[in-house]
């Protein structure tokens, strides 16, 4: 049987989204937190190619469109929380002191 | 006309007692004691006409009653306020307001300058109400009425002079412990009133004599003697006694000699076929009374306080009337009761002249000497002390005394030479007080004079004390039987006579008894002060009763209390509320503002999501 | 179809996956971050589906990386923020993380395997770019319409929170 | 009638009259006149309610229903039988002492005072009358929260914790017995198919044994709550300490009844079987109350707090008597109830008016009082004798019958019982020892420039009533015997009698 089953790729997007929780979980660094959640996504939207793949529907391909904006939105608001942080004085973009709602 | 009066010899003091209540010691002394005495002078009077209608024509059912309203009336149960004269009702209500109202009539003398004498006289009438409402009552429960409320007046009247806190504290021992016999009566009562459907006693003596399995006669009339025990002061519930001497004398003339303290003899003698019954009662009852009159006349051996020689004696005689009930001599009982008021009465009475007089002190080693300073009062007080000896053929003691030796001969020898052996005792008690008071040098020089308001009293007393013991003598004397007479419809006919050989021991004991204490406390071999032994000490606390009880009940359970003053069933529940108070906190830790961390909590949520919905 | 290239894109996708979040400098991990966009491209394709592979790589590889790019490069980062990061990637830090993500992976896989079997064709058929734009503009128009709010909401609130970043935290917070 | 709504909305009328004539600020009293002036209304139209009763035709006096929300099946209904006659009594009497003696010393705001006292009042009114369910259920909720404020804004020191305890109880509690009556109607529903409130329509709902006892229990927790009964007694001693003295006076002497009242009225007479299996772990714990309160009223310090925890021991006889399961106990109950809340309503005035004299409640710092202030002492020690059992008070009559009454179920539960009056008796002498007798305390009567005023006519007028009511109660109790066996719920009540 072929080896590029939709199983299969789910078992890579499984793989893919528990190493991008383990990145946002494990860093502390929000610009690596913001990629791990890159990962993340990419994760979801491989299991929605697939799901498209096993029915032969184009619907997976419209999902991967939506979360692919999804995640330009994101990554722009995203970046710009960064970059804002770090012109108000945290320079060193720790995740940990998010708490301190103040600048 | 009788039935209006009945109920009038009780109202007149209760009135009395309302209207020195309500004026609130607006009064000044003279008013009071005109209301107090003369209230209670007027149910004497009211008493005596009513006495002598009872003797010259006795009610053909033997008894006099009045039924005033009815109580309570529920399903199964109905009581009423009901009295009821009969003989020994009315022999008590004799002595109650005769001796009440010689009584009231010395306080008038003795608290004139005490500035709460309306609260005094209104304390007393009040008793004397309740007493009278305990005697006349022909219902268990109204009874129980007159039993509590002269518990009460016998609180407010120990702890009159309540400055002072052991007097409160004694007034408050008193109540407790009677309260702790009380509460055995009610327990008996319930049963009554369970088994009978009704406390009259008539009705309950009814159901002795005819069912007596009906009542659980034995429960019922141990639970009764435990009220009756408290009552009058004997073993195991007698610690009160002495310290009740705190009050004013009268008071304790009154309450805690001539009346009150016989109402638990009122009672069994009351209930006697109830007792008569069970036998296993009667002997508990007889050998109280024993242990009661031989234990407390040890104490008064060696007590230095006036008062509290006079108290252990008065809890040494009740035990002699305990014990004539327990071998069956009811006349007997009721005999010494009434002699017992007359010269106990009249003991305290002159023992409160002397007090007055010696400037309240009362430790007889600090008297002395005090007989050509005050002949009047030594002689009432020396009449007193021979009648309690019971001196052969001029006392009323010797009288009563002699009929109860006799009952006990009758039930168990063992019994009437334990009874001697307290003869001898009492003896020896009461003449080592008078000598060392009245003889001898003297310590404290004594003021003022006894006026005629506590002189009048102490000499119709000391009459009484005397001559009252005519009523009744043996048939080897003289065969007057007035009160067994009067109480025969009752009782039954006595017992007959024993041998005559008992009455010569029992006139030659006391009067060897005098000898003793002749030869002891003789104005010139008094001592200072005798020397202590252990003995001797254990007997003048009372033979470590209070000490035993304080220890094993009062302590552990003040100290219990104390622990648990803040309620622990309250610590439960602020515990719970802590506890939800902690959860919350922690709750909130959890949403420290890091985003790894709800992160965190999203991934795990999402786990146990997974977790779930796999489950098939 | 050759299952070869899937299972070469899918290692060096997991790889690189991993790859990116160990790495102490933002620049390496973003360089892994593409390579891991363009094996999943390639992983797009090899599952038929050209259209979201070429979108992979112009969009994802191409634009937010770009952007990230831009970012690493306005922080100005340095030898101590490499040094700090280190020190934030002790190896403690990785234990409760690691248990939580093991968890995740065991629970999704045991949701695959509890998955009915395949019961689809064997063979893969490509869906080309016509189906999905119909597909998009027939009965999913409404949510590119979201897509679009959703853009331009990240627009205008990327550029107001970006907008006055030379000025203090209050400048902003007064506009 | 109509009387019966009236004697509820006079309160409620009464007290927003006296809110309103204290906005006007003229007058400091005038409030407390227009609340005098409520109560002795409200006592009259009690007494034209007691001679125009419906006496001779069954257990129920008067009865009064409206339509109120008919497509729930509920209606203001509201029936009156001896029982309701005598805890509006209670209440009507008790509110004298509130209001003439309590609520003229409010200093701030006696206007609103007086609001919150009269809505109380037309609440417990409301509670001792509703035979609809959803009606009760709404009076019970509407004498706690003028309670609360009143707590809340004019109580002692501690008094949020006390305020908010009393609320979390009762109001949890009656949650519980809201859940019960909805429990009921449903089942009422499933079994006939009519959706309604009607007490008398409720207690002919066939239920099973289970659900029986379940709903029994939430009815019963929740009156238990209010009586209380031990393990759940505890908001109890907070509450009335830190309550204003009118406040105690009407915890103590009319919010407790409640209690008992909903007991008799709702848990043994509308779950008969399920109350009759339910009664020896009642009676147990009705003597575990009287025991412990006792115990535990030995060991305080604070003279309200003994004052309370001495409720929660007499209040205790009134469980056994309820569930002595036989007339005797529950007319026991009846009179216990209505002795306690005369002679424990008068020891909260007079431990409220020490507080207001010597800024104390705690008996370590008081003592010898009765030099000073002779007739509160001599009140006090009346009320505490009274509060002990002496035969020839109420407190007596009712204790003697609910332990007959337990006697015949029970023995040892009964000699318990007994044992309990012991320590009564130790209490209250404990009490009236330390405050009223014994040597002055140190830190008073010379300190103190101005001696502490004692009680003046006003007061003795008031306490003396009460005195003679409890003396007319111990020895001539019959009408209140009578009339306190409360009619049962299957005897249906006539809509309106021929007399109206």
């Amino acid at each position: 049987m072929s080896a590029a089953s939709p199983t299969q790729a789910l078992l890579l997007a499984t793989i893919l989204f528990a190493t991008g929780l383990l990145g946002v979980l494990a860093r502390r660094n929000l610009l690596l937190m913001l990629m791990s959640i890159e990962i993340m996504l990419n994760a979801a939207a491989l299991a929605f190619i697939a799901a498209g793949a096993r029915w032969h529907a184009a619907q997976g391909q419209v999902m991967f469109l939506m979360i692919l904006s999804l995640a330009a939105a994101e990554a722009a608001v995203g970046l710009a929380i960064i970059l804002r942080l770090h012109a108000a004085g945290r320079p060193t973009l720790d995740a940990d002191t998010g708490n301190r709602l103040k600048g | 006309m009788d039935a209006l009066l009945l109920p009038l010899i009780v109202v007149f003091p209760l009135l009395a007692a309302g209207i020195l209540f309500v004026s609130a010691g607006r009064l000044s002394a003279r008013p009071s004691c005109v209301i107090g005495a003369g209230s209670v002078g007027l149910s004497a009077l009211l008493a005596g006409r009513l006495a002598t209608g009872f003797l010259a024509s006795p009610p053909p059912t033997g008894a006099l009653h009045v039924t005033l309203w009815s109580w309570m009336q529920v399903e199964g149960f109905s009581t009423r306020i009901a009295f009821a004269l009969d003989p020994l009702s009315l022999v008590m209500m004799l002595v109650v307001t005769g001796v009440g109202f010689l009584i009231l009539l010395y306080a008038c003398g003795y608290m004139h300058d005490d500035p709460d004498i309306a609260r005094f006289f209104g304390c007393m009438t009040l008793f004397v109400a309740a007493m009278l409402v305990l005697v006349f009552s022909s219902d268990l429960l109204s009874l129980y009425i007159g039993w509590e409320g002269v518990g009460i007046c016998s609180y407010l009247l120990i702890g009159f002079w309540h400055t002072d806190t052991a007097n409160v504290v004694a007034a408050r021992k008193a109540f407790i412990v009677t309260r702790i016999g009380d509460a055995a009566m009610l327990c008996g009562l319930l049963l009554l009133a369970t088994q009978a459907g009704t406390l009259d006693i008539a009705a309950l003596l009814h159901i002795v004599a005819t069912s007596p399995a009906q009542l659980l006669p034995t429960t019922a009339a141990f639970l009764l003697l435990g009220g009756a025990l408290a009552k009058s002061a004997q073993v195991p519930l007698q610690t009160w006694l002495p310290d009740a001497m705190a009050g004013p004398t009268p008071v304790s003339a009154l309450i805690h000699a001539a009346t009150m303290v016989t109402a638990g003899v009122y009672l069994i003698a009351r209930l006697h076929p109830l007792f008569m019954a069970v036998p296993p009662a009667m002997t508990a009852v007889a050998l109280v009374g024993l242990i009661t009159l031989l234990l407390a006349a040890g104490s008064a051996l060696v007590q230095t306080d006036i008062k509290r020689i006079l108290a252990y004696s008065t809890m040494s005689q009740i035990g002699y009337m305990f014990l004539a009930l327990g071998t069956g001599a009811w006349q007997a009982a009721i005999f010494h009761l009434v002699t017992h008021a007359f010269f106990k009465a009249l003991l305290f009475m002159a023992a409160g002249a002397v007090i007055l007089r010696v400037h309240h002190r009362q430790d007889i080693y600090q008297m002395g000497g005090l007989a050509p300073a005050m002949p009047d009062v030594f002689v009432a007080f020396l009449a007193g002390a021979a009648a309690l000896a019971g001196l052969p053929l001029l006392t009323a003691g010797f009288y009563s005394k002699e009929m109860i030796l006799q009952g006990a001969w009758h039930a168990n020898p063992l019994l009437w030479a334990g009874a001697l052996l307290g003869a001898f005792a009492t003896a020896i008690y009461i003449f080592r007080c008078v000598f060392i008071v009245f003889l001898g040098t003297r310590h404290t020089e004594p003021t003022g004079r006894t006026g005629a308001t506590m002189a009048i009293p102490l000499a119709c007393l000391a009459i009484l004390a005397l001559a009252g013991g005519w009523m009744e003598m043996p048939d080897t004397i003289a065969p007057v039987h007035l009160l067994s007479h009067l109480l025969s419809p009752l009782f039954g006919t006595p017992m007959a006579e024993g041998p005559s050989w008992l009455l010569w021991a029992g006139s030659l004991v006391p009067l060897a008894g005098v000898g003793v204490a002749w030869l002891l406390w003789r104005p010139r071999t008094q001592a200072r002060r005798p020397p202590e032994d252990a003995i001797a000490r254990l007997a003048r606390t009372g033979w470590g009763f209070d000490t035993l009880y304080d220890t094993l009940l009062v302590r552990p359970f003040i100290t219990l209390g104390r622990l648990n003053q803040s309620d622990i069933c309250d610590r439960l529940s602020d515990a719970t509320a802590a506890t939800a108070r902690a959860g919350g906190r922690m709750l909130s830790h959890m949403q420290s503002g890091q985003v790894r961390r709800y992160a965190g909590w999203i991934a795990a949520g999402t786990v146990v999501a997974l977790c779930l919905g796999i489950r098939p | 179809m050759s299952d070869l290239p899937f299972i070469l894109f899918s290692l060096v996708a997991a790889c690189a996956a991993i790859m990116v979040i160990t790495r102490a400098v933002p620049v390496h991990a973003l360089l892994y971050l593409v390579v891991l966009l363009l094996s999943l491209a390639g992983v797009f394709q090899a599952l038929g589906a050209p259209f979201a592979a070429m979108l992979e790589i112009i969009i994802y590889a191409g634009a937010v990386i770009v952007l990230f790019v831009f970012v690493v490069m306005m922080l100005n980062l340095g030898r101590t923020d490499r040094d700090r990061e280190r020190h934030w990637m002790a190896p403690g830090i990785w234990i409760g993380p690691a248990i939580l993500a093991c968890l995740l992976l065991a629970a999704l896989c045991i949701t695959l395997r509890a998955l009915p079997p395949t019961a689809g064709p064997d063979t893969l058929v490509p869906i080309g770019p016509q189906a999905v734009g119909i597909m998009l503009y027939g009965p999913y128009v409404l949510s590119v319409e979201l897509a679009s709010f959703l853009l331009l909401t990240g627009l205008v609130s990327a550029f107001h929170i970006g907008s006055n970043i030379r000025g203090t935290g209050t400048a902003t917070e007064e506009a | 009638m109509i009387a019966l709504p009236a004697l509820i909305l006079l309160p409620a009328a009464g007290g927003l009259a006296a809110w309103l004539s204290d906005r006007s600020r003229q007058a400091s009293s005038l409030s407390w006149w227009v609340a005098i002036t409520t109560i002795l209304l409200q006592a009259l139209l009690l007494l034209v309610i007691t001679r125009t009763a419906d006496w001779g035709h069954g257990p129920w006096l008067a009865h009064f229903s409206a339509p109120w929300i008919p497509a729930l099946g509920i209606a203001a209904r509201m029936d009156m039988d001896g029982l309701s006659l005598v805890m509006l009594w209670l209440t009507t009497l008790l509110s004298f002492p509130c209001v003439i003696l309590s609520a003229r010393d409010v200093g701030e705001r006696p206007g609103l005072f007086n609001l919150l006292l009269l809505a109380t009042i037309a609440g417990i009114n409301g509670v001792f009358l509703a035979t609809d369910l959803f009606l009760f259920f709404f009076f019970w909720e509407l004498m706690l929260v003028p309670m609360y404020v009143l707590i809340l804004q004019w109580g002692h020191e501690d008094r949020r914790r006390a305020a908010i305890k009393f609320f979390l109880f009762t109001q949890g509690s009656g949650l519980l017995m809201l859940v019960a009556i909805l429990g009921l109607v449903i089942l009422h529903q499933h079994a006939t198919g009519i959706v309604t409130f009607d007490y008398f329509a409720l207690a002919d709902t066939p239920l099973m044994p289970t659900a029986a006892m379940v709903l029994m229990l939430g009815f019963f927790i929740a009156f238990a709550v209010k009586l209380p009964v031990v393990p759940l007694h505890v908001w109890l001693p907070d509450t009335h300490t830190q309550a204003p003295t009118a406040g105690s006076v009407l915890l103590a002497g009319i919010l407790l009844k409640t209690g008992g009242y909903g007991l008799i009225r709702f848990v043994v007479l509308l779950f008969p079987e399920a109350a009759t299996r339910f009664a020896p772990v009642a009676l147990a714990l009705g003597v575990a109350g009287i025991l412990y309160g006792a115990w535990l009223s030995l060991a305080q310090d604070d003279m309200k707090r003994l004052i309370a925890y001495s409720s929660v021991s007499h209040l205790g006889f009134v469980l056994l008597g309820i569930f002595s399961g036989s007339p005797m106990g529950m007319r026991g109950a009846v009179v216990q109830m209505v002795a306690h809340g005369l002679s424990t309503g008068a020891l909260f005035v007079i431990a409220g008016s020490l507080q207001d004299r010597l800024h104390t409640r705690d008996m370590r710092r008081m003592g010898g009082l009765w030099q000073a202030l002779p007739h509160l002492s001599s009140v006090g020690l009346f009320f505490a004798i009274a509060s002990l059992g002496l035969p020839g008070m109420g407190n007596f009559v009712g204790e003697f019958l609910t332990l007959l009454a337990t006697w015949r179920v029970s023995p040892p539960m009964a000699i318990l019982g007994t044992v309990g009056l012991v320590l009564s008796a130790v209490y209250s002498l404990t009490m009236v020892g330390r405050a009223f007798l014994g040597p002055p305390h140190a830190g008073q009567g010379t300190t103190h420039t101005p001696p502490p005023a004692d009680f003046g006519p006003r007061q003795m007028t008031v306490l003396g009533l009460t005195m003679a009511l409890l003396l007319v109660l111990g020895t001539y109790p019959q009408p209140v015997l009578d009339l306190s066996l409360p009619a049962p719920a299957h005897a249906t009540p006539q809509p309106e009698g021929p007399h109206p």
